[in-house]
């Protein structure tokens, strides 16, 4: 079987963005003062072959291992299974 | 918003232990206030007279160095130190550890570290045009050890290569040693002219206290509680939030308006919120000058919603500088900063009463002597004693190793990361930016021109803490003699140090004898090599489950070059020239 | 021949620049700052290398949003010399006024070495003093130095000969090893490797000075024409 | 009115990602040999006010003039309305 996988990475609440308030302010100054605030994160898109175990387990297991630094990151995860190929 | 415990709950319940202070010292602090410190009062008094901040056990050794002499325009006690180059100009450098932030979150730790020694150089009104570092990691077999290394190796090029300052020189040795307590240590020089020195003293009463640069968050609440105590064998939730983060965009902008601001006759006094932020700038500030300072926390330009007092004074938030301005002068600051899209407010006010007093929602809600945070915190000489170790040491034959094949020694020898070529690590880093930097990394000393002068200035950091562990007195003149050295082959006479000492536990008999007798060498050379110490840092408690360090103090040395003509590389320059040895 | 070098917050190297102009080509140089819109006294335009709004999104994304870029486009429309050199070059891919894309280096990793780039087109603007095919010495220092474009592309940038230098051995992962390209015209040239860091002994090597050199006869032509 | 605005940003099919292939190699190593591809794009959150015009398209403009280099990006958008605060 075939998973698609996206684990979506988000700064914490509590660590600035740099790159985040740099695009807001000149978002701002663009003529859209609407835009409050815009945070980067990161979309990481996985393809997974795998017939026994928990996939949800091991993409954790994965995320923290590898893919997310838990200091400064939050992250979540999205399992979609596709058409064996 | 968070419930605070009562000042009769703090004592009670001993709460300021949690902040990192001792009974004697919660006892001291109501003697000098008259009474029970309130919840933010023991934040402020914890957080000061932290080692970090303090100097509490190691001042005594401090005191010892030499840190005079015809070339020191400032000698330690400001952001970094000063020395004459003739001219009318100066170079004005420090050295500054980053080692516990850098063992939980390595980019963000060694970034933060580039960051702040850089401000304490810019806001002496120094342009900065070098920076270097000192690293030490455990063995490269571990994968938490080479994440380590190489998170911060990224963190600090990011940070200087955004910045646009090169990064110069450093060195980096592998040890077990530093396995759980990796040191990160900066050093950054800049040039001044004699006129642009300024000071981080809050002169003149009725003078304006003004916080300029990035808002104020939850980050790094006791980070220099948290560096100047043992690393917790569990890193909690909490301590975890302790992370700061650096933002280099903002620093440049920050950088670029104070060494604006230095030209300007408005500017009175001005110091980077570093280690415990808006409290050490500020109480540092006022006690230094002997003043008084009043602050209104409903001014300070806040990143997050609700954050009590006690939040404020401890955040480690980055890129941020307080300042005193002539009374009047204040809009003038603002569009200063607001040129260069950086806010600055006046937050407070110079008083006569030597006081540190805070309001909030229109409430007194701290209000402590200025000089009982800095100038008079405690001061301790702990008990020192010779470890077993060294007498055994001593008493061994010294011996030679057989060497049978000489080449395949070589080679092995090679092949130690600390010995090998550092080339991965230093081509992280932009060393050429500004087009000063005449001898890059890789020579004995970085060569740095002076621009517009047939002068440049040779800088080194140096520290073989092998040495230092065996013989620490004896290690001690070697790191110093090393530095020396190196600055001498590049064609430079070495003019002053700065000294980064990372050690274990003071509070160990054991360890306190290796900083006293370590500094009693660097004392020895830099009297024998005339370069006083013009500055330096401290950074103690740098073990693990009872595991210390070896005792590392870091020399960072600058020598003057008086005409270009004088440099010399380490290189081999051609074919046919002959190969001396000089000395012993 | 006056020349304006563009300052965008989070520029670094354009002191540098300066220095070249005034002193070494005796020119006439001003620092423009992003918000500039009238850049009719110049003749030249350089955008020096740093990082502007401190690469937020991608290096050069907002710098190439400032309103003195849509002068510099006009200038750049009308014949004027252009320089993009490090991060000058990422704006100028995100500005459109040339083509393809800065992407991070292969090795994910910054680098700041020497290298060897070959001459690849001799007949511009901005390369008439050097050799073809010569092989000159010039630093690099970045982090997003990849060049990448599509193939159709490519195929136009060769067709043209807008493939000014190559690197000899291709330390990012850059297609075809590009280092440097011009645009159709050949006067509005991006390359990510630093010629100003090459223009003093002192510094190793002089050989970027050549690039600056071949605009002055240029520039002086095209302003008294 | 607020809301809340996430971008999805993937690197186009026809584009190398070295950081994705250093991570799936990396996986691989450690003991995931399911992990066929990891490619890494970036997740942006806005948080935006605004009360009249049209939000989507001012979203859609934003990313092309800003957060999206169409050259070798892809985007989605997705946004979600949130409590006036
Ligand atoms: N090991 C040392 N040797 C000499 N001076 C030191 C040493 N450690 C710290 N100092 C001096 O003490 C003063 C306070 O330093 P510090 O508190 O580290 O500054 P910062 O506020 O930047 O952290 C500085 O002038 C510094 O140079």
């Amino acid at each position: 079987m075939t998973y698609k996988v996206k684990v979506f990475v988000t700064l914490k609440e509590s660590v600035i963005d740099p790159q985040g308030s740099a695009a807001t302010k000149a978002l701002q100054k663009m003529g859209y003062p609407g835009v409050k605030e815009v945070r980067v994160g990161k979309l990481m898109e996985l393809q997974v072959e795998e017939t026994d175990g928990d996939l949800s387990a091991t993409i954790d297991e994965i995320c923290k291992k590898l893919l997310v630094n838990q200091e400064v990151e939050d992250y979540s995860i999205e399992i979609e299974e596709v058409a064996a190929q | 918003m968070t419930h605070e415990p009562t000042p009769a709950q703090i004592k009670e319940k001993q709460i300021y232990r949690e902040m990192g202070m001792t009974d004697e010292e919660f006892a001291l602090a109501e003697k000098m206030l008259g009474r029970t410190p309130n919840y933010t009062e023991t934040g402020l008094f914890s957080v000061m007279w932290s080692e970090h901040c303090s100097y509490k056990n190691s001042k005594a050794i401090l005191k010892t160095f030499p840190t005079e002499g015809p070339q020191v325009l400032q000698g330690p006690g400001e952001g970094a130190g000063i020395v004459d180059i003739g001219d009318n100009q100066a170079v004005v450098f420090k050295i500054e550890s980053h080692n516990s932030p850098s063992a939980i979150e390595p980019y963000e730790g060694a970034a933060t570290g580039v960051g702040g020694i850089i401000r304490d150089v810019f806001s002496m009104g120094a342009k900065p045009i070098a920076s270097l570092n000192s690293l030490r990691f455990g063995e490269l077999d571990s994968p938490r050890v080479r994440y380590l290394l190489e998170k911060a190796v990224e963190g600090i090029g990011d940070y200087g290569n955004k910045l646009g300052v090169p990064t110069v020189g450093g060195e980096i040795q592998f040890d077990s040693a530093y396995e759980a307590n990796p040191l990160v240590n900066a050093m950054v020089v800049g040039v001044i002219d004699h006129q642009d020195m300024q000071k981080g003293q809050a002169k003149g009463v009725g003078n304006t206290v003004m916080y300029a640069g990035s808002p104020t968050g939850r980050d790094g609440i006791h980070g220099a509680t948290f560096s100047s105590s043992e690393l917790a064998e569990e890193v909690d939730q909490q301590e975890r939030a302790a992370v700061q983060a650096g933002d280099p965009f903002t620093e440049k902008l920050l950088m670029d308006a104070c060494l604006e601001l230095v030209k300007s006759d408005a500017l009175i006094g001005i110091q980077d919120m570093g280690a415990a932020g808006l409290t050490s700038s500020a109480a540092e500030m006022a006690s230094k000058a002997g003043s008084g300072i009043e602050m209104n926390l409903d001014l300070i330009p806040q990143r997050e919603a609700d954050m009590t007092p006690y939040e404020m004074m401890l955040s480690e938030s980055q890129e941020r500088m307080l300042l005193v301005v002539k009374k009047g002068r204040e809009q003038e600051i603002i569009d200063l900063f607001s040129r260069y899209d950086l806010e600055a407010v006046a937050c407070g006010v110079v008083t006569d009463d030597k006081m540190f007093r805070l309001f909030h929602k229109g409430k007194v809600v701290a209000e402590v002597p200025a000089d009982a945070l800095a100038e008079d915190a405690p001061e301790y000489h702990k008990p020192s004693k010779e470890p077993d170790y060294f007498r055994e040491f001593q008493a061994m034959a010294p011996e030679t190793p057989e060497v049978a094949d000489y080449t395949e020694t070589l080679a092995k020898l090679l092949q130690q990361p600390t010995i090998a070529s550092k080339e991965w690590v230093y081509q992280q880093f932009d060393q050429q930016v500004g087009n000063q930097t005449i001898v890059k990394p890789g020579s004995d000393a970085a060569v740095v021109r002076i621009k517009n002068t047939q002068k440049a200035i040779a800088i080194t950091t140096d520290c073989n803490a092998r040495y230092i562990y065996l013989d620490p007195e004896t290690g001690g003149k070697i790191a110093v003699a090393e530095a020396a050295r190196n600055i001498v082959c590049s064609g430079a006479e070495p003019l002053a140090i700065t000294d980064g000492l990372n050690f274990g536990s003071p509070e160990k008999p054991e360890i306190f004898w290796q900083l006293e007798q370590s500094a009693a060498g660097i004392r020895e050379a830099c009297l024998a090599l005339d370069s006083p110490v013009i500055s330096g840092n401290v950074s103690l408690f740098n073990e693990k489950g009872g595991k210390a360090i070896y005792p590392t103090p870091i020399i960072g040395m600058v020598g003057l070059i008086k005409n270009l003509a004088h440099v010399t590389t380490q290189s081999f320059q051609s074919a046919g020239d002959l190969i001396y040895i000089i000395g012993e | 021949m006056k020349v304006a070098i563009i300052v965008f917050p989070g520029t670094s190297c354009e002191n540098e620049m300066h220095t070249i102009c005034t002193h070494q080509l005796k020119l006439e140089a001003d620092f423009v700052r992003e918000y500039e819109t009238n850049l009719d006294d110049y003749d030249a335009i350089l955008l020096p290398g740093g990082a502007s709004y401190g690469d937020a999104i991608r290096p050069g994304a907002i710098a190439a949003l400032q309103p003195v870029m849509s002068t510099v486009k006009k200038a750049a429309e009308a014949g004027k010399p252009v320089l993009g050199i490090g991060n000058g070059f990422q704006i100028l891919t995100e500005a459109e006024l040339l083509p393809g894309v800065l992407l991070k280096n292969d090795q994910l990793k910054f680098i700041c070495a020497s290298m060897k780039l070959l001459v690849q087109n001799n007949e511009t603007l901005w390369t008439k003093k050097y050799e073809q095919n010569e092989k000159i010495s010039v630093p690099i220092a970045h982090g997003y130095g990849r060049y990448h474009c599509d193939s159709e592309t490519l195929q136009t940038l060769k067709d043209n000969r807008q493939i000014l230098f190559t690197y000899e051995e291709n330390p990012n992962g850059s297609i075809e090893a590009i280092a440097g390209i011009s645009n159709r015209a050949g006067n509005v040239v991006g390359m990510m490797p630093h010629p100003e860091r090459a223009v003093e002994e002192i510094l190793g090597s002089v050989d970027g000075s050549k690039l600056f050199q071949s605009i002055v006869s240029d520039g002086r032509q095209s302003h008294d024409a």
